[in-house]
């Protein structure tokens, strides 16, 4: 089936933290396993795959060049996170915030980067007096749409409000997949059930998520039914794994920039359990997507305690997926 | 996260001053996907076979610079690197005995973007590295 | 200005609470009050207006028809509730919740009710299973949106997934304005600083509320301000009053049957500071909406420890707003 | 809400059985904007004077029929009406002195959509009616 789409495939090197933590993989490693999955998009967390950010080492910037030719991939996104806690008793200051995030506009121009995630708690106005510089830099600026936040939250209409106001093409969403949970996450659920939650409550709980019952209401009822601690921080996770309509994405899609294609897991089967991809991808293609999936594989901290965690055989079929969704194949 | 990886392995030793035992030392590695600030690290709680040692005696090491707990909170400009070994050193006069002991490292992380402060705490069995 | 329009004006006898809890009205004082003011579409509820319900005397119900005709309205609404918790050991089975839902559906058609409200708690399979009774006896059931749901929430999601499946124009919605809480409330923030709210960290939230900072967020940052108990509440209040927008209702509209105008509040200019029915009503025009807007005045519980109590003013306050934005003066 | 309102003003006296003084009662209203099925009621909690009365001494009373009020969990058929005052008597012998007195009721609801039960408190100075 000839792909009748533009979507392009690549993946944040977050999805192979587990490794480069244990000194597993180099930078390299990571590019080469991407680039040979046809995910020639790179997305990278400064602080992940460089030291002393924002002052990285010429020598580790001339090394991430010399591997993305080397593998045939380029620079896609650059993921900026906000220290607003960095002083312990106070907040950053508006103009302090402004600073931190044209410092990470200007590493991800010197990376290359076409496109940098905003993290989801930066102020829109924040992001606003940001505009001017992304324009000159030429760097798509998108909001991280991340659980429990989604299109039509509060937080988010302001900034819709405040971005659109600005009539810029350089400031718009990159979703994070993990807003369409569907099912609760099997790696979530056999985690509690290792670390001792009760075994009819996780049900009741697994249920309420089916259901979509509020939050508030499942920890009420699971109180009565006697849950200990493990079960009502396991109920606490369907407030920030929510469920909502992919078909939202529309209506955003012409400032919808990259997208996160979070996951958990991809079983045996080529399939996420938890995040119905089958369900996303054809509104992607409906809406006339043209930026890339980017893997950002989650499931390590869930299955760490008792499996080996490997990153690139999760990302190998998340991709497998991709090229069966996307008529690649 | 990485709540099994904090303590490097095999690397608890007893440290001397001038021919003196005057505590001991272990690695760590920050339980966090990415590096941070230091003045982001609330509190790296040691406890050496059951017994919580005082904040006061801990000191965090890293690229040959050292802080006490609450000086580590005002170092905005220095870093915790993603899978970084530093070194908690803990004032222990005479050190501990050789042989096996059950060592836990819980780092406290101010986190920006997360509603709570992180605790992360690792338990391992450690042999006194000669 | 010659209305360009179909919305009718209503009231719920809710917003009559605390006058007849004192006896100071009676049902025939309310549905007099409300006719008066040309809001002739009367929502009631049955546990407030009558006894022994659901064996209401019929000599009630008579009054109820007399009242109507005696002041020139009629029955528009009748407000359903679901008694999960009626058995302090165990929640109602699936079947005992569809004859509580049919039970009042048949009260509803006695009083001449052409819409019932659906407490939101309502699971959708029970509404599904009502769908037929309430064709037959031809009254239109809406699930009330009410915050902190909203039309994209997963739980009112699998609610349009189940009953659009239905086909039928007989289940819909019954959207409550108090999820498009714009500005926070000030008889909410008056009561806490009466209650002993700390005034910075009250200033703090009002902020908060306005950049529409996530719940949880703001509950970490009071924390270390040193809140105390009632500042912590007035905090989690913003979980249940949220700002969303107005115009989704524009997608869902016609399945719209009803609209509670809940309000807390009409100050001297006329206006409701915290919902604003001048952004509102013109959405509900646009979207060709031809029910009711139904009064349902909140603000005693907020007041009734420091000030006199006036449901009468309110409502009539609030017609008087409705009488300018709808152009009926 | 209504919380001031629960106590019913001037109802507060004392009850007699055969010649004596067997308590004190006082009329409540339910604390919510509706009639309730008495199941519900998870609580009525007595205070006078400080003292808190135990939950057995405690009995509930509307349109002559009386529950204590575990009874009252089960009476899932029988309902507190919107305004209705009911007799809230306690089992008290001798009664209350005379005079002025500080009396407390906390309503407990367990109402189907909130998801917590919400207690509402109402106290006042209450002179025993003669
Ligand atoms: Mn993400
Ligand atoms: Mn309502």
């Amino acid at each position: 089936m000839k792909a009748t789409h533009q979507i392009k495939r690549g993946v944040s090197l977050y999805s192979y933290q587990y490794e480069t933590f244990l000194r597993k993989m180099t930078l390299d490693d990571c590019i080469a396993h991407a680039a040979g999955l046809g995910a020639k998009g790179i997305e990278v967390l400064a602080e992940q795959s460089f030291t002393s950010f924002p002052e990285v080492p010429q020598a580790q910037i001339d090394g991430w060049f010399a591997s993305l030719e080397r593998h045939g991939a380029y620079a896609q996104c650059h993921d900026m996170f906000l220290d607003t806690k960095l002083y312990k008793h106070r907040k950053l200051s508006f103009d302090e915030m402004v600073a931190s995030m044209q410092r990470d506009l200007h590493f991800a121009h010197k990376l290359g980067c076409k496109t940098m995630r905003i993290i989801v708690n930066t102020p829109p106005e924040v992001v606003v007096a940001c505009v001017p510089l992304a324009e000159k830099l030429d760097i798509r600026m998108g909001i991280e749409v991340h659980s429990p936040f989604h299109f039509d939250h509060p937080w988010i209409l302001r900034y819709t409000e405040l971005t659109r106001a600005t009539g810029s093409d350089h400031v718009g969403y990159i979703p994070d997949m993990g807003m369409y949970t569907k099912n609760y996450p099997r790696v979530f659920r056999d985690r509690f059930l290792r670390l001792g939650a009760t075994p009819a409550i996780v049900d009741f709980i697994l249920e309420a998520h089916a259901a979509r019952v509020l939050t508030d209401y499942l920890l009420m009822d699971i109180r009565k039914m006697g849950a200990n601690p493990v079960d009502l921080q396991m109920a606490e996770t369907t407030r920030h794994n929510i469920w909502s309509n992919p078909r939202r994405m529309l209506e955003f899609m012409p400032w919808i920039f990259h997208i996160h294609a979070k996951f958990y897991e991809i079983d045996d089967s080529g399939k996420e359990p938890a995040i119905p991809y089958e369900e996303i991808i054809p509104v992607l293609i409906e809406g006339g997507y043209t930026g890339h999936l980017s893997s950002e594989y989650e499931g390590q901290r869930h299955i760490e305690d008792a499996f080996e965690v490997d990153g690139r055989e999760q990302v190998r079929r998340q991709h497998e997926m991709f090229k069966r969704l996307l008529g690649e194949v | 996260m990485y709540d099994q990886h904090i303590i490097y392995p095999a690397s608890l030793r007893n440290t001397a001053e001038g021919g003196n035992v005057t505590g001991f030392s272990l690695g760590a590695r920050l339980p966090y996907y990415r590096g941070q600030p230091l003045s982001v690290v609330e509190d790296v709680a040691v406890t050496v076979d059951g017994n919580k040692v005082a904040r006061e005696q801990v000191r965090f090491s890293v690229r040959g610079k050292t802080w006490s707990l609450d000086q580590l909170e005002e170092a905005t400009t220095e870093r915790w690197e993603f899978g970084e070994v530093a070194d908690i050193l803990v004032a222990h006069p005479g050190g501990l005995s050789t042989g096996q002991h059950q060592v836990s490292v819980a780092v406290q992380l101010r986190i920006s973007y997360l509603p709570w402060s992180s605790v992360t705490t690792c338990t391992r069995q450690e042999a006194l590295a000669e």
